[in-house]
């Protein structure tokens, strides 16, 4: 018993995490239609402003949180303004290359401007430290973010259905056209939605710097995959899938890692290739 | 050749999208060499009744035969092999191939010859010729080595059907083939399609606004309304139909007329 | 205008034997890292060439091609481990074993399109990689499958051919090099390629002109995959190793960084994609460490001003130079 | 460069005394003179040229770093002296990426288009084990500062006869076999790991759970779990570990991912439930720094290198002049990294040429001192021997990080492999 709760606690704490990295993700996608291949990246700037606000400026956990992602937006404001708004026609294959290239730059200025070096945060105050369960130490940590994850779902859908702005990103996302002949400046929305997603994607990687525990100027890359994953089984561009797809993965892996340890990436993929098989769209995706 | 000769029939045809009814229980029979138009206000199931016939849809109820064969089940691909085309009413060609070579795909599927990776395509003599010929007969010789795309609305309207006829078929439906077209371009490409059909190598359906056309045109006209045949008849038969001319007169009929009209 | 044709002709006849002869002529005069830059160039170009007949020829972005790289590979290294040492039985059994897996993974694959289509081969070669990489007492996990040899090609009556020494390998990599852009060269100008052609424009179309467009994709897939097998096996030959992140996906992405950098309308596009590729980053990396920031600086210019790849747009600058000419 | 200037008359003079000499020497045949204090000193023709290669982006780029602060540092010792026998020494530095095919590429640059003489460097063992046949193709000595499988120098080196490579740093049997010797005087019986799921995990377990059951018979082992390359969540491998209530943990997890270990282990109270627990590569400076205070007490701890051992004149000055040169303590794979080229200089030097056959010759066998203390390369497999230091960790107001506290050496004589690698008596213990 006491091991099935902590698994799950476990599971629901990554499955968590991962979700506040892919819901940025799944939106840009769901409006812009751009698989954007720097959103690890954007974590990474994420982590690294916040540890830097953190560290050097305010030694206040919720500061660094709330400066940090904000920086990043200022980063993703350029990419968008000046790169990714020229290359929203062109296929595909062109908008990976893109973001790909700012892969590339970002890991690379990170190790210039903050050492090639692993950065391991300061203590965050009250948040440290851990509270039994059943016998068994839990950080309060992975409770905030077992509580965090749903607070930002349930905040972006109130945002996107009860909001007078969410109505307009939910009409241009489902028709460009439309929502342009109506009159909504769509440049403006597209680099506005695309800028939240990218405070999402910073705001995950400010969560992460205590709850991973350590900064390195690869970081970005190992969460893009799994939040691809999980953008890809929800439904690309459904952020309730996302969701979802998060929680069944975070909950699974860990029950595959502490019950069947042959349990890991292979079994993940065939998930995915499964769920592409049998529903393309994804869990929750619209069959476009 | 003879008439009478059943091409392609449906049992109980029948489709829904979500809860509106596109198709209800058709009981339909193609004939050889019959010049069928189907025609309906909007919304009527037309296309529709297109796309089952063609595969492009699946068949929800209902079954198709094709000269006694039940191809409910057939993809699109084996259904043209069969003789069953069709044209669309939004473009759809090649648009960055040119003229000849979109011609030349369907001419090559049915030649056999498409899944040669390494013969040269200029080899194709044959095909190449029979796609020239093609080109003439729909009139876009001139333009054969422009790309497609680059080519005038009523030039790519015309490919649409050139390369719908260059499958070949027994049986061809063209989806509202002068969409956009100017009144000039419209009766010409009519006219040829009249010819093409003289021709007797396919038979043709139409589906057609132009109600003048429609009448002038065809053997036998098809009228649906809301995925049910309110109509079905030689063209003087239909024009004193009670029931089509009640769905007609309503503003259903007005908006036909402006629509058609508007060019 | 035939003038003009014949003219076009001959030029590229002469066009193409300067560059088969530049090619021939490097182990002549270019020193043996220059050969040996070259012929991961021209490994690279066969991978690129192949795939591009998938995302240029037929419109679909395949992000598992590695699993076949791989698959050409780790088939190589079997085989002439456990079976026979000849090279080109070697190559032909890397080749065979990635038409399989190509063949397996795309009858899966090919139902989908578009993104759905990237993920699902994403996730198809993700799984290979995880497969080599678990699979330890067959591939050696990851330290790879090492101790390959490159023994000499034995020919008709007992004689044999050595290609120990880079500069009589790189003939034989020289040799597949010709032949895939040959073969390319054929494909895309085949009834078969303009099937392929028609599929990318508009797949619908190609249905109702009675193809079976999921076979023709398949097939696609199965061919470029085949040439991402023989560049695999050529590498392992060259390097004399196999190991699992050929699989990885992140290797995946090459031929489709390298595809789209020399632009994927066209048959060169891939090959100088490839050159680009491989002496950009050996040039950046002469200057500084921080090659990674330099080469996304590049590919970023390279995206913002050459949108058709450097050759299409190279060939627009050259037709608007003849313009007023012909025009 | 201080050099003066010879007049015209004293060259004359030279000249003459040269001639005479040289009649003299050809007259006397050797016979008037003792010939070898005569003859000039080694002749080297141009400078020594060593490429060296290490990760340098991605997680792990804080590695490269090391590695270079030591290499530079040695390169600038050597050249500030007059160099290796009298010529300069040159180095360049690549980003290894931690791919294989790019260190087979960064070696045949090196060798082939810059000219190097030797190459070093190398962090992960497929690299290491895919670099074996083109180094002996290249004919280049390699000497591996970091790579650790026990493959390289047991079945390339000593099996396949590949004489140009050499290993500087401690093998997995220090991660491996010496760990066992530690865990042996353990009251622990229950046994657990928490380890990287590649070669490098899998060995290391393996080989530490032989060697401890062949000195403490019966003893079990009660838990695996190991954790894919990237792992940043460690909790439910660490619960894992918690449900299988083991005596023993024995994690040779590394760098970042041994620190979130910690980190996550920490907050689960694994520490407290667990009570002996060995790091074997926990004393490398990204950890102990990375860690800082949250490095629990009272864990077993060795590097391939740590600052701390031994506690000689040698090391202490150089890692004060390390901290000079870089204001850091100096990382193990600094310490390999500056010992290899001093391991170049003395080899030539001996050697009295850059020849690779006369390099290996002097290498082979050759004992050098370094900060790490007396090194001997081995013969048959090309592996340096030299002691490393076990310690508990504990806290220290000197220090900002945990360190060493009571240390302990296994004596590579009863935790080496020996050659031929195979049969009774090969494997410790012995």
């Amino acid at each position: 018993m006491q091991s099935i709760v902590h698994v799950c606690l476990a599971g629901l704490s990554s499955g968590m995490f991962i979700w506040l990295v892919a819901s940025g993700l799944t939106l840009i996608f769901g409006v812009l239609g751009v698989l954007n291949f720097a959103h690890g990246s954007f974590y990474m700037l994420g982590a690294y402003f916040s540890y830097t606000v953190l560290r050097h400026l305010f030694p206040n956990f919720w500061l660094g949180l709330l400066l940090g992602p904000l920086c990043v937006c200022a980063v993703g404001f350029v990419v968008e303004r000046f790169f990714l708004r020229y290359v929203y026609r062109l296929a595909l294959p062109y908008q990976l290359l893109l973001t790909f290239a700012f892969v590339l730059i970002f890991d690379n200025l990170v190790k210039i401007v903050w050492g090639a070096g692993s950065l391991t945060p300061p203590d965050i105050g009250f948040l440290a430290g851990s509270v039994p369960i059943l016998g068994r130490k839990f950080p309060v940590y992975n409770l905030f973010i077992i509580g965090v994850g749903p607070l930002v779902a349930v905040a972006l859908w109130l945002a996107l259905e009860r909001t007078w702005a969410g109505r307009i990103v939910r009409a241009a996302s489902s028709d460009r056209e439309m929502a342009s002949a109506i009159g909504v400046r769509v440049p403006a929305l597209y680099t506005g939605v695309f800028v939240f997603g990218i405070w999402l994607g910073a705001l995950g990687g400010g969560l992460a710097v205590p709850y991973v525990g350590l900064l390195t100027p690869g970081m970005g890359e190992t969460i893009i995959i799994e939040a691809f994953i999980v953008a890809v089984i929800g439904g690309l561009g459904s952020l309730k899938g996302a969701f979802l797809a998060a929680l069944v993965l975070g909950v699974l892996s860990s029950f595959g890692t502490r019950y069947f340890p042959a349990f890991d990436m292979f079994l993940t993929f065939i998930l995915m290739a499964a769920v592409l098989l049998v529903r393309p769209q994804g869990l929750f995706g619209d069959a476009r | 050749m003879s008439m009478g000769n059943v091409l392609l029939e449906t049992r109980k045809l029948s489709n829904w999208f979500g809860k509106i009814c596109t198709a209800r229980e058709l009981d339909l029979a193609f004939e050889e060499g019959v010049l069928t138009s189907i025609i309906g206000p909007n919304g009527a199931g037309k296309s529709t009744l297109v796309n089952l016939l063609t595969g492009n849809l699946p068949v929800q109820a209902g079954s198709v035969l094709f000269r006694g064969k039940d191809i409910t089940r057939f993809p699109i691909h084996k259904r043209v092999r069969m003789g069953v085309c069709r044209s669309f009413q939004i473009l759809n060609i090649f648009p960055q191939l040119s003229v000849l070579r979109n011609v030349m795909i369907p001419v090559l599927a049915r030649s056999g010859r498409s899944m040669r990776p390494f013969a040269g395509i200029s080899g194709e003599k044959a095909v190449l010729r029979e796609s020239e010929e093609l080109l003439e007969k729909v009139g876009l010789s001139r333009v054969r080595d422009s790309v497609a795309g680059a080519l005038s609305h009523g030039d790519q309207r015309l490919l649409e059907v050139g390369v719908a006829l260059a499958a070949a078929p027994v049986l061809l439906f063209l989806d509202e083939p002068t969409a956009g077209m100017n009144p000039v371009e419209r009766v010409r490409l009519l006219e040829s399609i009249r010819e093409l059909s003289r021709g007797g190598r396919s038979t043709f359906v139409l589906i057609e606004h132009d109600m003048d056309i429609v009448f002038s045109l065809s053997d036998r006209v098809i009228v649906l309304h809301r995925g049910e045949v309110i109509g079905d008849g030689p063209p003087d038969e239909i024009r004193e139909n009670a029931r089509v001319r009640e769905v007609y007169l309503g503003d259903e009929m007005t908006d036909v007329f402006r629509i058609t009209g508007e060019e | 205008m035939p003038d003009d044709r014949v003219t076009g002709r001959l030029l590229r006849a002469i066009a193409v034997l300067a560059f088969v002869a530049a090619l021939a002529s490097v182990p002549l005069f270019a020193g043996k890292f220059v050969i040996y830059l070259a012929m991961r160039v021209m490994i690279l170009g066969i991978f690129a060439l192949g795939y591009n007949l998938l995302l240029g020829g037929t419109g679909l972005l395949s992000f598992g091609h590695g699993a076949f790289y791989a698959a050409g590979a780790y088939g190589l290294g079997f085989f002439s481990l456990h079976l026979s040492p000849n090279p080109l039985l070697g190559v032909a059994a890397g080749i065979a074993a990635a038409m399989l897996l190509a063949l397996l993974i795309g009858f899966f694959s090919v139902r989908s399109t578009e993104i759905y289509f990237a993920m699902l081969t994403l996730a198809f070669g993700m799984m290979v990689f995880s497969l080599i990489w678990n699979a330890r007492d067959i591939t050696g996990g990851d330290d790879g499958l090492i101790g390959i040899m490159r023994e000499s090609i034995p020919l008709f009556g007992g004689v044999k051919i050595s290609i120990s020494q880079d500069s009589r390998y790189y003939f034989l990599v020289l040799f597949f090099f010709l032949l895939s852009f040959w073969a390319v060269h054929r494909i895309r100008n085949s009834p078969f390629g303009l099937v392929l052609a028609g599929i990318r424009e508009n797949a619908k179309r190609t249905e109702f002109a009675g193809l079976a467009v999921r076979n023709y994709r398949l097939a696609a897939f199965v061919i470029s995959g085949a040439f991402a097998g023989l560049a695999g096996s050529l590498e392992t030959l060259l390097e004399s190793n196999a190991r699992p992140f050929m699989a990885h996906w992140t290797h995946s992405a090459e031929p489709v960084l390298v595809s789209l950098l020399g632009g994927i309308q066209t048959l060169t596009g891939p090959v100088v994609g490839s050159i680009l590729f491989v002496a950009m980053r050996e040039i950046v990396q002469r200057f500084t460490e921080n090659w990674m920031l330099w080469f996304g600086i590049v590919l970023l210019v390279i995206i913002m001003g050459f949108r058709g790849g450097v050759v299409g747009v190279v060939r627009q600058l050259a037709d608007r130079a003849r313009g007023p000419r012909g025009g | 460069m201080t050099r003066k200037r010879i007049s015209r008359r004293e060259l004359l003079k030279l000249a003459g005394t040269g001639t005479v000499v040289a009649a003299a020497g050809g007259l006397g045949q050797g016979l008037l003179l003792p010939r070898n204090l005569w003859a000039a000193p080694p002749k080297i023709k141009g400078p020594v040229k060593i490429g060296y290669q290490a990760v340098l982006s991605g997680t792990l780029a804080g590695y490269g770093e090391f590695h270079k602060m030591g290499a530079v540092m040695a390169v600038e010792e050597i050249n500030a002296k007059g160099g290796i026998a009298g010529q300069k020494v040159e180095m360049e530095f690549r980003d290894s990426t931690l791919k294989p095919d790019d260190a087979i590429k960064n070696a045949r640059y090196f060798v082939d288009s810059w000219g190097a003489d030797f190459l070093a460097g190398i962090d992960s063992s497929g690299q290491a084990l895919a670099l074996a046949p083109v180094v002996q193709q290249l004919d280049r000595v390699l000497m591996v500062t970091h790579a650790a499988t026990e493959k390289l120098t047991e079945e390339m080196v000593f099996k396949k006869g590949i004489k140009q490579i050499f290993r500087i740093c401690t093998p997995t049997y220090q991660d491996g076999n010496a760990a066992a010797f530690i865990a042996k005087d353990f009251p622990a019986v229950k046994w657990a790991t928490v380890s990287p799921k590649y070669e490098y995990g899998f060995t290391c377990w393996k080989m530490f759970q032989d060697t401890l059951k062949k000195l403490k018979p019966g003893v079990p082992f009660v838990a695996e779990s190991f954790a894919p390359f990237g792992t940043t969540d460690f909790r439910s491998h660490i619960n894992t570990i918690l449900d299988a209530k083991p005596d023993g943990l024995y994690s040779t997890e590394w760098a970042g991912e041994l620190i979130s270990m910690v980190k996550q282990g920490r907050e689960a109270g694994l520490f407290e439930k667990v009570k002996h627990v060995i790091f074997p590569v926990g004393a490398a400076m990204d950890v102990l720094e990375g860690l800082g205070k949250d490095m629990p007490d009272n864990i077993w701890i060795a590097g391939r290198y740590f600052f701390l051992y031994p506690n000689s004149k040698t090391n202490g000055e150089w890692v004060a002049r390390f901290r000079k040169r870089w204001n850091h303590y100096p990382a193990y794979v600094s310490e390999t990294g500056y010992s290899s080229i001093y391991a170049f200089k003395a080899a030539v030097e001996k050697a009295g040429s850059k020849d690779t056959k006369a390099v290996i010759q002097v290498l082979e066998g050759m004992s050098m001192n370094s900060p790490a203390g007396n090194r001997v390369f081995r013969k048959e497999d090309h592996q340096a021997i030299y002691d490393v230091a076990w310690g508990k960790t504990k806290a220290d107001p000197k220090y900002p990080f945990k360190i060493m506290g009571e240390m302990k050496v296994i004596p590579t004589t009863v935790c080496y492999n020996r050659p031929p690698f195979e049969g009774p008596g090969t494997a410790p213990p012995f």
